[in-house]
C-alpha cells in the first residue's frame, strides 16, 4: 500500500498537470486544480498513517520516513491552500489583465509540475535523484517567476535560474564527493552507494576529510537554493516578481525542500566527522542570514521583497536551530519549518490581496487597509505579528524552542545577537504593516467586497497558525519527535 | 591498457581541461569561448572513453557518448545559433579586466590543489590530480560567470563548471550511476533551453541583454 | 521623661493654639512697628479684624463653583487639626496615636492644596497667580522641612512630635550637637517661607503682584475670609510650635495639675515670643526676594538640612 | 461556592465575553459591547472571590490547579498564593469599575463606531483582563509568558482600536516594541532557569535557582528587572507610556495605568523574593539599592514631566511613572532590609506593606482619575486642558470625584495616598536609623525626593483640577458639556469609595496584606507589625531600642477633621448668613472673561523655570506687527517641554538604525554577477575556514 503510494504521489500532480492541458476554461481549470491538490492531500494523509504505524517505507530511489513526512505534509497542505486561494486570485488577476486567459492552462500545468518536482525532492532517497528533482524545481519555478512576461519578471527569473543553478551545481559536486566517499567503503559503486539510507548505515566509516569538503559544497549549494545569506540575493527578486501563489509556494515550501537536502547531508556529515562540524557551519550561516536580513527589512518599501527578506531571516532561524542542535534545537527547527511555511504563505496571500486592491507593492501607498478590507487587514496583521514571534501564534513556540536550545548549550553570544535582531526586525515589520493597516485609506484603493475563496484559503492557514501556537497535537508531536530522532540519534 | 597509462592519460587530460578553461577565461570573443567549452566537453568525452576502456564499466561508454552528443555538439551549436540569430555584441564584457580574472584562476587552481593535498589521498580516485582539477574547473567556471556581463558568456561559464563536475564524477568515482548521469544531463539541457528562451524573449521585448537588467535591487 | 498626654489636654492645647494664633500675629506686627519706629496697631488688632469679618455678609464670584463656599471650612478644619498634633504645654507622646510630624505636614499641605483650588475657582488672574506661586514654593519647602524633621527624628527613631520632644528632654540645650545647630539654622531659614512672610511672601500687601498667599484669598469675603485668615494665623503658630517642639521643648518636668499647665503655657508663650521677635527682625531688615531667587534661598536651607543629616548619620 | 472552582469560572467569564463579542457583533455592536463588559464584570467579581478566598483563608494557603497539557515539553499549571491573590484582587477591583463604566463611555465617546471595531474592543478587553488575571495566577514560566504577551497584544489592539488615527498607531508601535524588547530579556531570564531546571513550573525553577552561583543569579535578576522595568514604564524606559496610555479608551487607560503596570511589579517581587532568592541570608547588595535608586528617579522625573503636560490623560500617564517609582522605593527598601539582623525583618515588612498598599491605592485613585478624565473627554471630546474650564458647574459629580482622586494622589490626608506614602516614609526613616554612612544618606535623600514628589504632585493636581474644572469655560466644547451618564458615575463612585475606605480605615486592609507579606518574607505579617495596636491604629516598630515607633490613626484624624469642619461650617455661616450677593470676579474693574483665567501653561511656568535644566523647554514667539514695530496685531506663543530620555536616547537610536539600514540597502546593485560573486565568495570563505578549522 504505502510502497505504491510512494510512486503514486509524484504521479498525481503530474497527471493533474497533463489533464489541465486539455482545457482552457478558467472554472474547470480551477476545479481540477483544487481537486488535484485535495487528492494529493488525501493520499499523503493515508501515507502518513501508514508510516506512523509501519515506519519508513522505501521503493527504489524513493523513500518516505518521518523526516520527509514533515516536509511532505507542509507541501501538500500549502498546495491545497494555494489552489483554494488561486480561484479568487485568478479571477481578479484576469480581470485586471495580469494573466492572459490563453496562458492560464500552461500556468496551472507548470504549478503542478513544480509541485511534482518538489514531491520528488521530498521523497528522494537517492541523493542523485534529490539533486535532479531540485534542479527540476528550479527550472519549473523559474518559468513561473517570469510568467507575467514583463522584463522585471524575466530579470528576476534569470537571476534566479542562474544563481540557483550555480548553487545546485555546487550541490552536485558535494554529492559527488560524498558519493565518492561512500563508494569507497561500499563493495563497488552503483545506485546503492548514492542512497541516503544506505550511506547512513556506513556513515561513521566514511573518509571525514572528503565528506567535510562535500558538506561545505552542499551547504553553499543547497544553501543558495534555501536562501541563506550571503547566497540569498536572488530570493527577494524572485519572491517579489512571481505571481502571489507562486511566491507563497517558493517561500513556504521550496526553500524548505532545499533545507531538507541540507539536513540529509548534515546527518551524514555528523556521523562521519562528528556533529560539531556541520553544527558550526549551520550556526554561522544561520546567524549571518538573520543579521543580513535585518537592514533590508527595515529599509524596505516593496511589501513582497519585505516578506522575501523575512524568509531569509527565518531560514536563518531554522539553520540556527539545527546548529544549536540537540533534541530541543532540532525539534524547534523542524517545527519552525512548518510554522514558518504556514505563516509565510498566509502573509503572502494577505499581501497579495492588498496589492490587488491598491495596484501597487509600494507600502508607502498602501494605507488604511483596515477600513477598506477589515478581514484581510486583520489577517495581514495577524500574520505579521506571528512572523514577528508574538504568542499565541505558532512561530513564537518554535522560536522559543530554538532559544531554549541556544541557552541550554550556552551559545550566549549567538542568542544575544539573535534576540537583538529579532527585536529590531519586530519593530521594522510592525512599523511597515501598522502603517499599511491603520490610518486613512488611500484614494486609489478599490473598495469592492472581499471575495470568498482567498479568504477561505487564508482562514484555513490562520486557523492552523493559531492552533499550532496554542498547542502541539499529540500525533504531530510524535511525528516531530521521530523526525528529530532521525537527525540526532 | 595498463593502470599507469590510464593514470598518465587522465593526468594529461586534466591538464588539457585546465588549459581549455584558461582559454575560456581569456577569450575576448564569445565565439572563442564557445569553441573552447566545446573542446572541453570533447576532452571530457575522451576521458570518459578512456576510463570506460580501463575499468570496463559499460555505463561510462554511454555517458561519454551522451556527453559528446550533448555538451560537445548540441549546446555549443545552440549558443552559436543564438549568437548568430540575434546579433549580440560579439565581445564578452568583463566586469574586471581579463588579466585579473586569469590571476584569480591561478589562485583557484593553487587553492584547490592545496585543499586536496590537505585532504590526504582519496581512496578510489584514479589519480591524485583528478579531484583538484575537478574543483578548479568547477570554481573557475563560476568565476567566469561572476566576471562576465553578457548572458551567453555566463551560460558558457555554467557549462564549463558542469564539465568540471562531470570530470570529477568520472575520475573520482568511476562515474555516478547511469540514470543519475542521464538525469543530470537532461536537467542541463532543460536549463539551457529555458535560459535561451529567456535571453531571446528579453532581446525581443526590450532590446537588451538579460544579464544587464538590474532594476531589482535592495 | 515626661508622661503621656491625655486626650483632654491635647484638645485643650489645640483650642489654645487656635485662640492664640491671632495674638501671635498681632505681637509680630507690633514688634515690627516698633522696630520701624511706628506706633502700630494694638496686639489685639487681629481679633478685631476677625470679628469684623465674621459680622459681614458675603460677596461670591459669579463664576465660582459649588466647592467655593466649603473651601474655607475645610481649610480651617485641616489647619486646626494640624494644631492638635503639636505638643504645647507638655512634652511626651499623646495617650493615643495623634501627633505625627509627617501627618502634621500632610494636614498643612492639605490646607494649602484646598486654598489653591479655591483660588482658581473664581477664575481671574490674581487667584491663579497666587496659587501658581504658592504651589511653586511649597514643593521646594516640603523636602527641606522633611529633612529637618528627619534630622531630629533619626536620633529618636520616631516622628511623633511629643515623643521627639520627650526624647530631647528638658536639658535640651546641653544635648544640642552640631547637627541640631545646622538643623535649627535650616528651620530658621524656612520659617518665613512657611509662615508666608518676607523675604518669601509679603502678608501686608494686597495689590502688588508680588503677593502669594493674599492673592489666593482675594475672592473670599466675610466669614469665609474670616475662616481663611484665622486658618493662616493658626498655621503660623502651629509652625512655630513645631519648631519649638523639635528644637527646644522646654516644659515643666512633671507638669501635672493646673500649676504645671500654667508653667507649660508660660514657657510655650515665651518660646513663641522669641520666634516672633526673630520673624519681626527678619521682616523689617530684609526686602522681599524676587520669586525666582526664592529657590536659591531655599537651596541654602536644603544644604544646611542635608549637612545636618550627614552629621547625624555619618 | 468553592474557591477552587474560581479560576475556571473566571476563565469561563472572560472567554465567553471574548467569543460572544465576536459573534454578536454581526447583529449589533452595542449588544456585543454590553455583553462583553458584562462578562468582564462577572469575571472580575469571580476574581475578587478567588483572591479573597485565598487571602482570608487559612494562612499559607496556595490554590494550585493543573492546566490541560498543551505543549509536550511543558507542564502548565495555576498556583495562586498570597502574592498572586493580592495582585488578582487589585486587578479585579479596578476591572469592576472599568466594566461598569465602559459601555456607556464607548457609546458616548464614539457613537459612530463600526461593529468590527466594537467586536475587536469587546474581544480585546476580555482577553486583556483574562491575561492579566491569569498572569498573576500562573504557576509556570510558559503560562506566565503567554499571558504576558497576550496582555501586551490585547492592550495594543485596544490602543490602536480607539480611532482611525495615525498617532495611535505610532503610539501602539512604540509600545509594542518596548514591550517586545522587555519580553526578550524575560525570555532569556526564564529560559536560563528552565534549561537548568528541565521543567517550566515555578517550583522546579525555584529548586534550580538554589544552585545558581551569585554572578549568574544577579545577572538573571537584572535581566528580569530590565524586562519588567520596560513594562512598568520606569525611567528611562517610560517613553512609550505617556503615548500609549492616553491613546486607549479611558476605562482601558485606567486599566493600563492602574493595573497593567502593577503586573510588572508582581513580576519583580516574584523574581526577587521567590524565584531567585538565595536559600539563606539577605539578597545581593546590588539588587535593592538599584531598585531604590531607579524608583526615586522615576518618582521625581515622572512628576516633573507630568507638571508640564496640558493633555489631561497624558498628565495622568506621567503620574503613573511617578507612582511606580514610589512603589519601587518600597520594594527596594524591602529588598535591602530583608533578612537583615535585628528589627530588619519587621522593617522589611513595613516597606513591603507600603509598596503593596500603594499598589492598591494607586490602582484605585489612578483608575478614578482616568475615568474622570474619560467622562470629561466623552462630553467635550477635548483632551487639552487649555480648551476646558468651568466644568465643575456643568458636571459636578465628575468634578467632585476627580477632586477626591486628586487629593488622594497628592498624598494628602485623610485619603489613601497619604497612608502608603506615610508607611514608605516610616520605612525610610527606620532604615536611615539602621544604615549609617553613605547608605543612610542615600536613603534620607530619597526620603527628601519623596517629599518633593508629593509637593509637586499636589501642585500638578491643583493645576489639573483647577484649569479643567474651575474658572470659566474657555471653548464651546466646555461651554456645552453636560454631566456623564449614571453608569459612568457609578464606576467612578466605586473607586472613590475605595479611596476613602482605604484612607480612613487602612488598618482593615492589612489583613489582606498578611498573606503576601508572609509568603514573600517568611517573616511577621503586615497586620502583626503595622496594626499591632488594633486595626484603627497604624504603628511601626522602628527603633532597634524597641519603643513602638510612630503611630497614627487615620480614623481619628478623619473624625477630628469632620468635627472641626462641622464647627467651622457654623462659624462660616457668620452672624448674618442672609447677606449674600453674587458679583463678577474682581479683575481690577474690567469685565472678566475666560481670557483672564490662569492657563495651565502659565500655572506651571514658575516650576518650569525652576527646573529648566531638566526640561530643555522649547518656546517660539511670533509677532505680527501692524506696520510699526510697536503695535502688534497678533502674538503667537508656542512652548513645549521635551522628554530628555525620548529625544536624547530613543530618537537618536531610531535615527541611526534607520540611516544605517538605508545606507546598507543603497549599497546593493542589482547586477547578477555580483550575486554570483557572493555565492562564490561564500564558498571560498567556507572552504578556507574549514581548511583552517582542522
Amino acid at each position: 500500500m504505502a510502497e505504491t503510494l510512494l510512486w503514486v504521489l509524484p504521479l498525481v500532480p503530474t497527471v493533474t498537470a497533463l489533464v489541465m492541458l486539455t482545457t482552457r476554461d478558467r472554472r474547470i481549470l480551477s476545479a481540477i486544480d483544487v481537486g488535484g491538490s485535495a487528492i494529493l492531500l488525501a493520499l499523503t494523509l493515508v501515507l502518513a498513517r501508514e508510516v506512523a504505524q509501519g515506519g519508513p517505507r522505501a521503493l527504489g530511489v524513493l523513500r518516505i520516513d518521518d523526516l520527509g513526512l514533515v516536509f511532505l505534509l507542509l507541501l501538500v497542505v500549502l498546495t491545497l491552500a494555494v489552489s483554494i486561494y488561486t480561484v479568487g486570485w485568478l479571477e481578479q488577476a484576469v480581470a485586471v489583465g495580469n494573466m492572459k486567459p490563453e496562458l492560464l492552462r500552461s500556468y496551472f500545468a507548470l504549478v503542478h509540475a513544480f509541485v511534482a518536482t518538489m514531491v520528488v525532492t521530498v521523497l528522494a532517497d537517492n541523493l542523485g535523484v534529490l539533486w535532479i528533482a531540485m534542479e527540476g524545481t528550479t527550472i519549473t519555478s523559474a518559468v513561473l517567476i517570469g510568467y507575467h512576461g514583463h522584463h522585471h519578471g524575466l530579470e528576476a527569473a534569470w537571476k534566479y535560474i542562474i544563481v540557483t543553478t550555480i548553487g545546485i551545481s555546487f550541490g552536485l559536486f558535494g554529492t559527488v564527493l560524498v558519493y565518492a566517499a561512500a563508494a569507497a567503503v561500499h563493495v563497488g559503486a552503483g545506485a546503492g552507494a548514492m542512497s541516503w539510507s544506505a550511506i547512513m548505515k556506513v556513515a561513521p566509516t566514511l573518509d571525514p576529510g572528503i565528506v567535510r569538503i562535500g558538506f561545505i559544497f552542499v551547504m553553499v549549494g543547497y544553501g543558495t537554493k534555501a536562501g541563506l545569506a550571503p547566497m540569498h540575493l536572488w530570493l527577494p527578486d524572485a519572491h517579489s516578481q512571481a505571481p502571489t501563489p507562486v511566491s507563497a509556494l517558493l517561500s513556504g515550501v521550496l526553500i524548505k525542500c532545499a533545507l531538507l537536502g541540507i539536513i540529509r547531508f548534515q546527518t551524514i556529515a555528523a556521523a562521519a566527522c562528528g556533529p560539531a562540524f556541520p553544527a558550526q557551519v549551520l550556526l554561522v550561516f544561520g546567524l549571518t542570514s538573520v543579521v543580513v536580513a535585518t537592514p533590508f527589512i527595515l529599509a524596505q518599501h516593496d511589501i513582497k521583497r519585505l516578506l522575501g527578506y523575512h524568509s531569509v531571516e527565518h531560514v536563518g532561524i531554522i539553520a540556527l536551530g539545527l546548529g544549536f542542535g540537540g533534541a530541543v534545537g532540532t525539534y524547534g527547527a523542524l517545527l519552525h519549518v512548518v510554522n514558518h511555511g504556514v505563516t509565510k504563505a498566509l502573509a503572502f496571500f494577505a499581501a497579495g490581496k492588498a496589492i490587488a486592491r491598491y495596484g501597487t507593492r509600494d507600502m508607502r501607498v498602501i494605507r488604511g487597509l483596515l477600513a477598506v478590507a477589515p478581514i484581510g487587514a486583520t489577517l495581514l496583521m495577524l500574520a505579521a505579528l506571528s512572523l514577528a514571534g508574538v504568542p499565541p501564534f505558532s512561530i513564537f513556540v518554535s522560536e522559543l524552542m530554538v532559544l531554549r536550545a541556544g541557552i541550554g548549550y550556552g551559545h550566549f553570544v549567538a542568542i544575544a545577537i539573535f534576540l537583538a535582531m529579532v527585536v529590531v526586525i519586530f519593530a521594522g515589520l510592525l512599523h511597515h504593516v501598522g502603517a499599511m493597516v491603520f490610518g486613512e485609506p488611500t484614494a486609489t484603493a478599490s473598495r469592492e467586497p472581499e471575495s470568498w475563496s482567498p479568504l477561505l484559503g487564508m482562514m484555513v492557514l490562520a486557523a492552523m497558525m493559531i492552533l499550532l501556537g496554542l498547542t502541539i497535537p499529540v500525533s504531530f508531536d510524535r511525528l516531530l519527535r521521530r523526525a528529530t530522532e532521525i537527525i540526532v540519534d | 591498457m595498463s593502470p599507469e597509462t590510464v593514470l598518465m592519460l587522465i593526468d594529461d587530460l586534466g591538464a588539457l581541461l585546465l588549459f581549455t578553461m584558461i582559454l575560456i577565461v581569456a577569450a575576448g570573443q564569445i565565439y572563442r569561448a564557445i569553441y573552447a567549452v566545446a573542446a572541453q566537453s570533447l576532452l571530457i568525452a575522451i576521458a570518459g572513453g578512456v576510463l570506460a576502456r580501463a575499468t570496463g564499466n559499460r555505463d561510462l561508454w554511454v555517458i561519454a557518448g551522451v556527453t559528446l552528443a550533448v555538451k560537445a555538439t548540441l549546446l555549443p551549436w545552440v549558443l552559436h545559433w543564438v549568437v548568430r540569430r540575434m546579433n549580440v555584441r560579439r565581445e564578452v564584457e568583463p566586469v574586471i579586466p581579463i588579466s585579473a580574472t586569469l590571476a584569480l584562476t591561478v589562485a583557484i587552481v593553487v587553492m584547490s590543489f592545496q585543499l586536496s593535498a590537505s585532504l590526504g589521498p582519496v581512496r578510489q580516485a584514479i589519480t591524485g590530480n583528478a579531484l583538484p582539477v575537478g574543483i578548479a574547473l568547477t570554481l573557475t567556471g563560476v568565476l567566469v560567470m561572476a566576471t562576465r556581463k553578457t548572458a551567453l558568456t555566463q551560460m558558457v561559464g555554467l557549462f564549463a563548471s558542469e564539465n568540471g563536475i562531470f570530470f570529477t564524477a568520472m575520475s573520482v568515482t568511476e562515474g555516478m550511476p547511469l540514470i543519475i548521469e542521464i538525469g543530470v544531463i537532461l536537467d542541463v539541457i532543460l536549463a539551457a533551453l529555458v535560459m535561451t528562451i529567456m535571453v531571446l524573449r528579453v532581446r525581443s521585448t526590450v532590446d537588451a541583454d538579460i544579464a544587464d537588467l538590474d532594476r531589482l535591487r535592495g | 521623661m515626661t508622661g503621656e498626654r491625655p486626650i483632654e489636654l491635647v484638645l485643650l492645647e489645640m483650642i489654645l493654639l487656635m485662640l492664640l494664633g491671632p495674638l501671635a500675629t498681632g505681637t509680630i506686627q507690633k514688634i515690627k512697628a516698633r522696630l520701624q519706629c511706628r506706633q502700630g496697631a494694638g496686639i489685639l488688632q487681629p481679633y478685631r479684624d476677625l470679628t469684623k469679618l465674621f459680622r459681614k455678609g458675603t460677596v461670591q464670584a459669579d463664576s465660582a463653583s459649588g466647592f467655593f463656599r466649603s473651601i474655607p471650612v475645610l481649610v480651617l478644619a485641616a489647619t486646626v487639626a494640624a494644631g492638635a498634633l503639636v505638643p504645647v504645654v507638655r512634652a511626651g507622646p499623646p495617650a493615643f496615636p495623634l501627633g505625627d510630624a509627617v501627618m502634621l505636614l500632610g494636614l498643612l499641605a492639605l490646607a494649602r492644596f484646598l486654598t489653591a483650588v479655591g483660588a482658581l475657582d473664581a477664575g481671574g488672574a490674581f487667584g491663579g497667580m497666587g496659587a501658581s506661586r504658592e504651589m511653586t514654593i511649597a514643593p521646594l519647602v516640603e523636602p527641606v522641612l522633611m529633612m529637618v524633621v528627619f534630622s531630629t527624628a533619626i536620633a529618636a527613631g520616631t516622628t511623633e512630635l511629643g515623643a521627639l520632644a520627650a526624647h530631647r528632654g528638658t536639658s535640651w540645650f546641653l544635648a544640642w550637637r552640631a547637627a541640631d545647630f545646622l538643623g535649627f539654622a535650616a528651620m530658621l531659614l524656612l520659617l518665613p517661607a512657611e509662615t508666608g512672610r518676607i523675604p518669601v511672601d509679603n502678608p501686608d500687601t494686597h495689590l502688588e503682584l508680588t503677593m502669594l498667599h493674599e492673592g489666593m484669598l482675594l475672592e473670599h469675603s466675610g466669614p469665609g475670609l474670616g475662616c481663611m485668615v484665622l486658618a493662616s494665623h493658626t498655621r503660623q503658630i502651629v509652625t512655630l510650635g513645631l519648631v519649638s517642639a523639635l528644637f527646644f521643648p522646654v516644659g515643666p518636668v512633671e507638669g501635672a495639675g493646673a500649676t504645671g499647665f500654667l508653667l507649660g503655657a508660660a514657657s510655650f508663650a515665651s518660646k513663641i515670643l522669641v520666634l516672633a521677635i526673630y520673624l519681626a527682625l527678619v521682616e523689617s531688615s530684609y526686602a522681599k526676594l524676587r520669586l525666582f531667587r526664592v529657590p536659591q534661598y531655599l537651596g541654602v536651607g536644603f544644604v544646611c538640612a542635608l549637612v545636618a543629616l550627614a552629621l547625624r548619620i555619618l | 461556592m468553592d474557591v477552587d472552582s474560581g479560576p475556571s469560572l473566571m476563565a469561563a467569564c472572560y472567554g465567553a465575553g471574548a467569543l460572544l463579542s465576536l459573534l454578536l457583533a454581526r447583529w449589533s455592536g452595542r449588544l456585543a459591547l454590553a455583553v462583553a463588559h458584562l462578562a468582564a464584570l462577572s469575571g472580575a467579581v469571580a476574581g475578587v472571590g478567588v483572591s479573597l478566598g485565598v487571602l482570608l483563608g487559612p494562612p499559607g494557603r496556595t490554590l494550585t490547579q493543573p492546566l490541560p497539557v498543551l505543549f509536550p515539553f511543558a507542564r502548565l499549571s495555576l498556583s495562586v498564593d498570597g502574592l498572586s491573590a493580592y495582585f488578582l484582587l487589585v486587578i479585579s477591583l479596578v476591572a469592576i469599575a472599568a466594566a461598569i463604566y465602559g459601555p456607556a463611555y464607548l457609546r458616548a465617546h464614539s457613537p459612530d463606531a463600526g461593529s468590527a471595531r466594537q467586536a475587536a474592543q469587546g474581544l480585546a478587553l476580555n482577553v486583556f483582563l483574562g491575561c492579566m488575571a491569569f498572569l498573576c495566577c500562573a504557576g509556570d514560566a510558559l503560562t506566565f509568558l503567554f499571558c504576558w504577551e497576550g496582555m501586551t497584544l490585547a492592550s495594543y489592539v485596544l490602543v490602536v482600536s480607539d480611532d482611525r488615527d495615525g498617532e495611535n498607531a505610532r503610539a501602539g508601535l512604540l509600545y509594542m516594541v518596548m514591550a517586545h524588547g522587555g519580553t526578550a530579556l524575560l525570555l532569556v531570564a526564564f529560559l536560563a532557569l528552565t534549561e537548568r531546571a528541565g521543567a517550566f513550573d515555578f517550583a522546579a525553577l525555584r529548586a534550580a535557582a538554589r544552585a545558581l552561583d551569585p554572578a549568574t543569579r544577579t545577572t538573571l535578576f537584572f535581566l528580569a528587572l530590565g524586562g519588567f522595568a520596560a513594562k512598568a514604564g520606569v525611567v528611562p524606559f517610560h517613553v512609550w507610556l505617556p503615548r500609549a496610555h492616553p491613546a486607549a479608551p479611558s476605562h482601558v487607560s485606567a486599566l493600563m495605568s492602574g493595573v497593567m503596570l502593577k503586573v510588572a511589579i508582581y513580576g519583580i517581587l516574584r523574581f526577587a523574593f521567590d524565584l531567585l532568592a538565595p536559600v539563606a541570608g539577605p539578597l545581593p547588595f546590588s539588587w535593592g539599592w538599584t531598585v531604590l535608586f531607579v524608583g526615586t528617579t522615576s518618582a521625581v522625573l515622572g512628576v516633573l514631566y507630568a507638571l508640564q503636560q496640558h493633555d489631561l490623560k497624558r498628565l495622568l500617564a506621567f503620574h503613573s511613572v511617578e507612582n511606580i517609582g514610589i512603589i519601587l522605593i518600597g520594594v527596594g527598601l524591602a529588598m535591602i532590609l530583608w533578612r537583615q539582623d535585628g528589627a530588619g525583618g519587621a522593617l522589611a515588612t513595613v516597606a513591603l506593606t507600603a509598596a503593596l498598599l500603594h499598589t492598591l491605592n494607586h490602582a484605585a485613585f489612578k483608575g478614578l482619575l482616568f475615568l474622570g478624565a474619560g467622562s470629561v473627554l466623552c462630553r467635550t471630546h477635548v483632551r487639552n486642558m487649555e480648551e476646558l474650564g468651568g466644568l465643575a458647574r456643568r458636571m459636578p459629580w465628575t468634578a467632585g470625584l476627580f477632586l477626591l482622586g486628586a487629593v488622594a494622589i497628592s498624598a494628602l490626608p485623610p485619603l489613601n495616598g497619604f497612608v502608603s506614602e506615610w508607611l514608605t516614609f516610616q520605612a525610610l526613616l527606620g532604615s536611615a536609623t539602621r544604615f549609617h554612612g553613605p547608605a543612610g544618606l542615600v536613603i534620607v535623600f530619597s526620603a527628601a525626593m519623596l517629599a518633593l514628589t508629593g509637593g509637586l504632585a499636589a501642585a500638578c493636581f491643583v493645576k489639573a483640577f483647577g484649569v479643567t474644572f474651575l474658572g470659566r469655560p474657555r471653548t464651546p466644547h466646555a461651554e456645552h458639556a453636560t454631566e456623564a451618564p449614571p453608569s459612568m458615575i457609578a464606576g467612578m463612585v466605586w473607586l472613590g469609595a475605595l479611596c476613602v475606605a482605604l484612607g480612613v480605615a487602612p488598618g482593615y486592609a492589612m489583613r489582606l496584606l498578611d498573606a503576601p507579606t508572609t509568603n514573600l518574607l517568611h517573616g511577621p505579617g503586615a497586620s502583626v507589625v503595622v496594626t499591632a495596636r488594633g486595626p484603627l491604629v497604624l504603628s511601626t516598630a522602628l527603633t532597634s531600642s524597641g519603643t513602638n515607633g510612630t503611630a497614627i490613626s487615620m480614623t481619628m484624624v478623619a473624625a477630628l477633621l469632620i468635627a472641626l469642619a462641622a464647627i467651622a461650617w457654623v462659624l462660616r455661616r457668620g452672624w448674618q448668613p442672609a447677606k449674600r450677593r453674587v458679583a463678577p470676579t474682581w479683575t481690577c474693574g474690567m469685565r472678566p472673561t475666560a481670557r483672564f483665567d490662569y492657563t495651565a501653561t502659565a500655572f506651571a511656568k514658575p516650576l518650569r523655570l525652576v527646573f529648566e535644566a531638566l526640561y530643555h523647554p522649547r518656546r517660539e514667539v511670533t509677532r505680527e506687527t501692524a506696520g510699526t514695530p510697536y503695535v502688534f496685531r497678533r502674538i503667537h506663543y508656542a512652548g513645549e517641554v521635551v522628554d530628555l530620555a525620548e529625544t536624547q536616547i530613543y530618537h537618536r537610536v531610531e535615527r541611526d538604525i534607520a540611516a544605517l539600514s538605508q545606507a546598507i540597502r543603497a549599497k546593493s546593485t542589482g547586477r547578477i554577477y555580483g550575486y554570483i560573486g557572493f555565492v562564490l565568495g561564500a564558498l571560498f570563505v567556507a572552504l578556507l575556514l574549514s581548511g583552517l578549522g582542522r
